[in-house]
């Protein structure tokens, strides 16, 4: 017999919370939005549970779009990422001298 | 075994196709001609577009009477009239932002072309989210929608804000979708479906014992609306990215997604978890009070136009919630009645923030209104009248708007909800006037004038014309929007 | 019912000063062009509304006394129609209206911007018109709402040195006061769509029949009476008025004080008292209490206010005060005098602001302490003035006289206490307005106030039509008693307990 | 239980000792015989450049030179194990098993032979039979980026750093087509599991899918492939006369060794993969000889698995590396539409020849369109008005580019 | 409810998967450098394929190795790495006011609700009954062909947005990646 459903939806229920937690308190673009990979994990993580005890395929199929999207997204938002590193190349070579100095 | 691949009902997704389809036909345009795609061509493909859609939207409109409101592949998409007007109105928009980027993108001399590629695709998944009617199809058209915009606010390369508007946007908008989406699996787990006609089944035909997932999944699913429509306390993004983005992005983002999310958020609550309607309503309630009140307050100590009007729409997404917090058919129609008319509204609006901005888009300050309406009283005066309208004076639709909203909050009971928005108006009314004011101040009459360009003054023109024509004259919006209802009982 | 006059009268009177506006603003390039149109819309409808006067019939239309009737429903979803109707009430609101207009515009002109100007004071009087006419709630509301915005642009423009701060607190004290109306006639409107199981409507004759309870009715009837106790002002709403009466351009002033302050008693009498009678046993105490506190405290600090305006502003918070008290006593002569008050404050206000905007010009300001002994370079205009006074004080023959006395005879029988206190006020009438006017006319004129010049031919014109009508009406006012009494009996009839069957 | 016997008919009758005994064997018999094959394939590399360069190649140690690489390894083995100083040690130190492991894990649903019956049970020569296998490989050749991709990175020093950034635009590029061919496989297949995909080639040469298929997606997985592993001509990566040693420059000791021995094992187990999904695996002419049936298809498998590695090894001793923009423009303009439009092709004729003429003429139509559209993109590339930067600056990231110029500042 | 024996290695499975679940996430939000964020993520994605294969979601643990691990986090680092933002926490967000207070309550307030749903023992509260008539979902071959089926049928249309999605994603991606023409004139014009 398998875990019960409820414990992997708890876990998915914390690893949502901790991505929350982590976008939400952390500045550097780039963790934030390993954050919102992290809550979209979680979101598969239940989708697949809920198919299971549902006995329901559906919910499989869903985790296939949320990957997609991640997918997107990841790609515009490094897209946006890149941008805005572009746009102050200057700022950042003054904190190299500054870290040198 | 064999697959039944379900059957489309092609004038359904009509719309949406056309919509894509340009934007494809662009795209690989530019990718195949020697010559640059000059940017008339593309505005002019996507006003083509724009009207082809209207007149789809005809047809569906005539379809819907003749055969009656319907689901079709597989019952992921519905047609009905309220997604018919609601998808016209997302084409109105779209059209007026396509003529105002125009100028703008040659004042500015950024790729106007590609601006038009991502607005038709964005666009075209609002228009998914106002037919969706499954959670799923509804987070691909939020996704869609978002990831267009995203781009569109990074759009204007000269400003660093731009791109920084944009990284903050992002990280907001992919924090409520996957919040949205989140909800969207509690929800499934709790009705076993994430098709809205099947879920508003289950419930009709089941008593939840332990319903505590469908409510974790509901608030959840409202969150993620929340967060896309800014309503309070889920907002703090929105001054910053409408400041940010380029300012016809800015109406349009205004415009647009108002319309999409709205329209999910209506099915979604109403002829979904219509059931649960005593569960949703109290969230709702103190969700429009914080979002009108707030909206309003804080929109009253800005100094920049765009930041303004991002907190006044703040206040207006929290008047349209009043609609939805009614949950009853005129709720519906005035939520309807409410983005058909504020729609226009903004857009035309920021039109004129857009020819304020000059170039560089930078002149925002309030400042830069001063004596306005007296160096160019057309440009001015019909600055005026938007903003009255946003205001809700009466003989603009905005009065219209925000009355049947009210209306429908009354007759559904909720007088002290109704009168804490209309206090909340009352609030916004100052900052709003103080503008206006500032229109027409006399101490600096020897200002800049400001370029108007033939296509934005007529999107301007247009703005103002459609909220004065209705403005006096509702009876058509009004039983327009009261027709395109008829499906939502709740 | 019977056949009521054209309501195209009706019509007409909205239509001609926005017909006016626009024609106004679009001479926005030739000199003086739009105020001589400006005039001429005035003084038809001026016409207009006399012809309507008199050719109004209180029996004509049989029991409801509303002549001119009309209903044509816009939009049904929204219950909107264009509904309009007279009674005697309105009918005297309407000749009001017109003669404010015309007055405001000969006696006060303001060259700056001038187009501008006479467009928005038009469309100021254009819906001012339509909220006197309209017989739907709805419709009202509209034109209640709309008036602001004239408003608001002709204080915020031509107003004086803090005109901006006036003009916001002014528009949004309005604006929210009548957020509790637009509740309020929306929770009445649903309220009877669930009783008559109809389409949506606001219309006034179809609503006064709604049944509610009492404790609905008080708060129907309180919503109302804040959003109209602003506008009027009564006492502790009225926190607005002063600094709007004295930053306001002259015309502006008159407008407010002399037309658009009816409209909130106005809406007091026709629709809080008209629709919730059931209110009115509860409420009639309280609103008689702040009238009474209103006019005392008007009359308090009319004797120590600085300036002019603020005076005028006071005065007239005093006499709100005695109109509120006469539509609330429940006594049919109270409210006919209440009403006729309405009527006479207006002409009088007129002339008091016209006088005052005159030395305002020659002087640039309206400060008491800045003036004395102006009776000896101008005895016109101190003359004129005196007149204007006197029958606000409420000399016997003049027309003042009459309508508070109607109203203290009529509360007086039916409450005793507050018409005694009221009474006061007409004694601390006569106290400021005498004191002010020694202050200022009185003495010997030194500087600036010997070299006064006085009225001038055209402005003595003006104050005319005002002098006659204060002395008319103070010694034949029967033909417009005439015209009141039968619409004011039966609103009377339609709240009095018997009245109320269903 | 019973998911497992669906997975491999060892598990039918419940997992017992001898089961378990069984699986062990398995394990280690695959992976000696991975890790003697790497011994052997660094010494046939090595003799077979020399020969085809006109040297002798390893001689010394054992016959033919043969225990040349074990003598290699030791050395490796005792050499000091430097760290640089700005070096992420944790990373670093990982890098090296990254690397590794996928080349383990991918052996292992190889199957190199067919079914054997010892002790009652059905055993098949394969260490594992995931029902997702092919999908498996498709995994691990994704997490092999990242072994190269973090030793360059923690190495903190540039030229790995360049190193690993060209590593993972390249291989992500060409995993896309790899994808697309293994699709095109999996298509007529009718299964993920690499079990099924060599039964269903069964039955002689024509139904090879290299044939089957119409070679082109043979090509381009070969190609792909190649380039997966970074063996030439597809080794910018660790292009010595550009980047010193590329992603392990700064490596030295038992981990360099355990990247050799990494890229070796891939390119055995490559080969392996080819020969399966391709040629049939240990599909061959089998003559009946008693008791000895079961050796003929592991030796089918053998030789064109060797065959394979030879090739490796030729175009390593033959063709010159291709530029950096030149694997970029293959990658993307040729293989991947390449493979795409073949695929599609391949869908059309399983559902309907209609169909499949239909998928044709589309696939050409919009072939000529992305010829067109590289066209228009070359002209502008190199136009006035060129969007991307020449082709000499793009390789570089910026990061590196100011570190570079830092350091002259010093 | 009585007391229930679970099979040692579901549970055995259930503990590692959720120990590199939990461990990676929070080496995701608490590490400094950028790359050890992502290797943390990476952890975490293989613990969600774990916590997959456990639940009979084979194919799909695959895919997330391959699109998650294989393409997401690649890229992540291959940004990371191509900006050299590596070393230090650079491209930063400026934090909303109270962003803090309120990520503290609403995460505590979302994870804690849940967790008291969980406590209240069913999870799962009547959908049995829709769905119960559907068999189980079958392990190996038929799982991805049901899955296939799924995808073709109930979510035909999803299925067929994503299209438009990919195609706003990569469309966007490149516009906002690439270099402007128009610097070169700004640069000139400096």
């Amino acid at each position: 017999m398998n875990v019960p459903a409820a414990w992997y939806l708890v876990l998915a229920a914390i690893l949502f919370g901790i991505g929350a937690f982590g976008l939400l308190t952390r500045r550097s673009a780039l963790i934030m939005f390993m954050c919102i990979e992290l809550m979209l994990n979680a979101v598969n993580l239940t989708f697949v549970t809920f198919s299971r005890t549902l006995s329901d395929i559906d919910g499989q199929a869903i985790v296939f779009f949320v990957m997609v999207v991640a997918a997107a997204e990841v790609t515009v938002g490094l897209g946006i990422v890149v941008a805005v590193f572009r746009r102050r190349p200057s700022s950042s070579v003054d904190e190299l001298s500054e870290l040198k100095g | 075994m064999t697959l039944q691949i379900p059957s489309i009902h092609y004038l359904a997704i009509l719309p949406v196709l056309i919509f894509f389809g340009a934007a494809l036909l662009l795209m690989v345009g530019t990718a195949l001609l020697r010559s640059k795609v000059s940017i008339a061509v593309a505005t002019s493909t996507t006003v083509a577009v724009s009207l082809a859609s209207l007149v789809v939207n005809f047809f569906q409109w005539r379809c819907v009477a003749k055969a009656g409101a319907s689901t079709t592949i597989a019952h992921a998409i519905v047609l009905d009239d309220f997604s018919v007007i609601a998808s016209a109105v997302i084409a109105v928009a779209v059209l007026m932002t396509a003529l105002v980027a125009h100028d703008w993108a040659i004042r500015e001399r950024v790729s106007g072309v590609e601006f038009h590629i991502m607005a038709l695709a964005s666009s075209g998944g609002a228009l998914l989210m106002t037919q969706a009617n499954d959670l799923i199809v509804i987070f691909l058209g939020l996704e869609i929608l978002s990831l267009g915009l995203y781009v569109l606010v990074a759009f204007d390369r000269h400003r660093a804000t731009s791109s920084e508007a944009a990284l903050k946007y992002f990280l907001l908008g992919g924090f409520a979708s996957a919040i949205f989406i989140y909800g969207a699996a509690l929800v499934y787990g709790a009705t076993g479906s994430t098709n809205l006609t099947s879920i508003s089944y289950f419930l009709g035909s089941n008593v939840l014992l332990r319903p505590g997932l469908l409510y974790a999944g509901g608030a959840l699913l409202l969150v993620g609306f929340a967060f896309k429509v800014a309503a309070v306390p889920f907002h703090l993004w929105s001054p910053d990215v409408y400041e940010g983005a380029p300012t016809p992005v800015t109406g349009f983002m205004a415009a647009v997604v108002k319309v999409g999310a709205f329209a999910a958020l209506v099915r979604v609550l109403i002829s979904s978890l219509g059931t649960q309607l005593d569960t949703w309503r109290p969230i709702l309630w103190v969700l429009v009070v914080l979002t009108t009140v707030v909206g309003a307050s804080l929109a009253i100590v800005q100094r920049n136009a765009k930041r303004m009007l991002a907190y006044s729409s703040i206040n207006h997404a929290g008047f349209i919630l009043l609609g939805v917090w009614a949950g009853t058919i005129r709720g519906t129609a005035a939520t309807l009645f409410y983005v058909m008319t504020y729609a226009p509204v903004v857009v035309a609006s920021f039109a004129v923030l857009t020819l304020v901005g000059g170039v560089g888009d930078e002149h925002h300050s309030i400042e830069y209104y001063r004596g306005l309406a007296r160096r160019q009283p057309w440009l001015g005066g019909a600055l005026c009248v938007l903003l009255l309208s946003q205001l809700g004076a009466p003989l603009t639709t905005g009065f219209y708007a925000k009355f049947a909203v009210l209306a429908s909050v009354v007759d559904a009971g909720g007088g002290a909800l109704a009168l804490i928005a209309l206090v909340s108006a009352a609030i916004a009314a100052y900052f709003y006037l103080r503008w206006a004011m500032a229109l027409y101040a006399d101490d600096d009459v020897e200002g800049v004038r400001v370029e108007v360009p033939r296509l934005t003054g007529a999107v301007i023109g247009f703005g103002v014309a459609v909220t004065i024509l209705f403005g006096v004259w509702p009876g058509p919006l009004a039983t327009l929007a009261q027709h395109a209802t008829v499906l939502f009982t709740p | 019912m019977a056949h009521t006059h054209s309501s195209l009268w009706l019509a007409a009177l909205i239509l001609v000063p926005l017909v006016g506006a626009l024609l106004a603003a679009l001479t926005r390039k030739t000199e003086g062009r739009a105020y001589l149109v400006a005039v001429a819309a005035a003084s038809v409808e001026l016409a207009l509304s006399l012809v309507v006067a008199l050719l109004y019939n209180p029996h004509f239309s049989g029991a409801a006394t509303f002549d001119f009737y009309s209903r044509h429903v816009l939009a049904a979803p929204f219950g909107l129609a264009y509904d309009v109707g007279v009674d005697g009430i309105s009918l005297l609101m309407v000749v009001l209206t017109s003669l404010v207009l015309l007055l405001a515009l000969l006696g006060s002109r303001d060259r700056r911007r001038e187009p501008a100007f006479v467009a928005w004071l038009l469309l100021l009087t254009s819906f001012t018109m339509g909220s006197f006419v309209a017989h739907d709630l709805l419709e009202f509301f509209i034109f209640f709402e709309l008036t602001l915005i004239p408003c608001y642009f002709i204080i915020s423009q031509w107003g004086g040195r803090e005109r901006s701060r006036a003009a916001l607190k002014f528009f949004i004290y309005t604006f929210a006061g009548s957020a509790f109306l637009l509740i309020g006639i929306l929770y009445l409107g649903f309220l009877h769509q669930h009783q008559a199981q109809g389409d949506l409507t606001f219309a006034y004759g179809t609503l006064s029949s709604t049944v509610m309870s009492h404790g609905t009715a008080v708060w129907l009837f309180v919503a109302f009476a804040i959003a109209f106790g602003v506008k009027a002002p009564i006492w502790p709403l009225h926190t607005w008025s002063p600094l709007t009466y004295a930053e306001a351009p002259t015309a502006g002033s008159i407008e407010m004080s002399a037309l658009l302050a009816k409209l909130g008693t106005y809406g007091l009498l026709r629709f809080a008292v008209g629709l919730f009678p059931l209110a009115l046993a509860t409420m009639r105490p309280v609103i008689m209490t702040l009238a009474v506190v209103g006019i005392l405290y008007g009359s308090l600090l009319a004797c120590v206010t600085p300036d002019l305006k603020r005076l005028v502003a006071f005065s007239s918070l005093a006499q709100m005060g005695f109109i509120t008290l006469g539509l609330m006593s429940g006594s049919k002569i109270a409210t006919v005098g209440a009403v006729l008050l309405m009527f006479n404050h207006g002409v009088i206000t007129v002339g008091f602001f016209l006088i005052i905007g005159f030395i305002e010009q020659r002087r640039g300001s309206i400060l008491v302490r800045d003036f004395t002994g102006l009776q000896g370079p101008a005895p016109v205009m101190a003359a004129l003035f005196t007149v204007v006074m006197l029958a606000s004080i409420g000399l016997p023959g003049l027309s003042g006289f009459v309508s508070e006395y109607l109203i203290l005879i009529g509360t007086f029988a039916t409450h005793a206490w507050w018409a005694v206190v009221a009474s006061i006020g007409v004694v601390a009438a006569a106290l400021y307005l005498l004191w002010a006017y020694q202050r200022v006319f009185h003495g010997r004129a030194e500087g600036a106030n010997a070299t006064l010049p006085d009225a001038t031919s055209r402005e003595r014109w003006v104050l005319v039509p005002v002098v006659v009508l204060i002395v008319a009406l103070g010694v034949f006012p029967k033909p417009v008693l005439d015209r009141i009494s039968p619409s004011v009996q039966q609103l009377i009839e339609h709240v009095a307990p018997s009245g109320v069957s269903k | 239980m019973n998911w497992l016997a669906s997975v491999d008919p060892l598990f039918a009758h419940g997992v017992t000792w001898v089961v378990l005994l069984i699986v062990v064997i398995k394990v280690v018999a695959g992976f000696s015989m991975l890790m003697g094959s790497v011994i052997l394939m660094i010494w046939f590399e090595r003799k077979a450049i020399s020969d085809m360069q006109s040297r002798i190649g390893p001689q010394r140690w054992g016959p033919f030179g043969l225990l040349q690489t074990l003598a290699d390894g030791l050395k490796l083995i005792l050499k000091e194990d430097l760290v640089p100083a700005e070096a992420d040690r944790f990373v670093f130190k990982l890098a090296p098993y990254l690397v590794l492991l996928p080349a383990l894990v991918t052996f292992a649903i190889i199957p190199i032979g067919g079914t054997l019956t010892i002790a009652g049970h059905p055993v098949m020569l394969q260490v594992v039979n995931p029902p997702m296998g092919i999908l498996l490989m498709l995994a691990m050749s994704g997490i092999s980026v990242y072994g190269v991709m973090l030793a360059g990175w923690s190495s903190g020093s540039k030229y790995p750093l360049l190193s690993s950034v060209r590593a993972t635009a390249q291989m992500i590029s060409y995993e896309a087509a790899l994808g697309m061919t293994i699709v095109t496989i999996v298509l007529v297949t009718g299964s993920l599991s690499v079990h099924n995909i060599v039964t269903s080639q069964a039955g002689g040469v024509w139904h090879w899918n290299i044939i089957r298929l119409g070679l082109v997606p043979f090509i381009v997985f070969i190609i792909a492939i190649t380039a997966e592993l970074n063996r030439p001509p597809f080794d910018v990566v660790e292009a010595e006369s550009e980047l010193v040693g590329g992603f392990h420059t700064e490596y030295s000791s038992f981990r360099f060794a355990i990247f050799f021995l990494a890229e070796y094992m891939n390119t055995i187990t490559m080969s392996a993969i080819i020969v399966t999904l391709f040629l049939g695996g240990p599909a061959g002419w089998v003559p009946s000889v008693p008791h000895l049936r079961w050796v003929f298809p592991i030796l089918w498998f053998l030789v064109k698995t060797v065959g394979f590695a030879f090739c490796y090894i030729w175009f390593r001793a033959s063709l010159p590396r291709f530029r950096y923009d030149q694997l970029m423009d293959l990658g993307w303009k040729r293989l991947i539409p390449l493979s795409l439009g073949w695929m599609l092709i391949v869908a059309g004729f399983l559902v309907a020849k209609g169909w499949g003429f239909f998928m044709g003429a589309t696939v050409l139509l919009a072939w000529t369109l992305l010829t067109r559209a590289f066209e228009i993109g070359a002209v502008r590339e190199s136009g006035a008005e060129s969007v991307l930067p020449t082709v000499g600056e793009r390789p570089l990231p910026g990061g590196v580019l100011r570190s570079m110029t830092d350091e002259e500042d010093d | 409810m009585t007391a229930v024996s679970y099979a040692i290695p579901s549970v055995l499975i259930f503990v590692t998967s959720a120990l590199l679940i939990v461990v990676g996430a929070v080496g995701v939000i608490s590490v400094k450098n950028p790359v050890h964020a992502a290797l943390s993520l990476i952890m975490t994605l293989f613990g969600v394929a774990v916590a997959f294969i456990a639940q009979s979601a084979d194919f799909l643990a695959a895919v997330q190795i391959i699109v998650y691990a294989g393409a997401i986090v690649v890229l992540f680092l291959f940004v990371i790495m191509f900006l050299g933002v590596d070393r230090r926490d650079h491209v930063t967000v400026e934090p909303l006011v109270g962003q803090r207070a309120f990520a503290a309550v609403g995460v505590l307030l979302t994870v804690g609700g849940l967790v008291t749903l969980m406590a209240r023992s069913h999870w799962v509260t009547g959908a049995m009954s829709v769905s119960s008539q559907g068999t189980p979902i079958a392990t190996g071959q038929g799982n991805v062909r049901e899955l296939g089926t799924a995808v073709f049928t109930t979510y035909l249309f999803a299925f067929e947005a994503t299209a438009a999605l990919l195609i706003i994603a990569v469309v966007g991606a490149v516009l906002l990646a690439r270099r402007e023409r128009a610097t070169q004139t700004e640069e000139a014009g400096q």
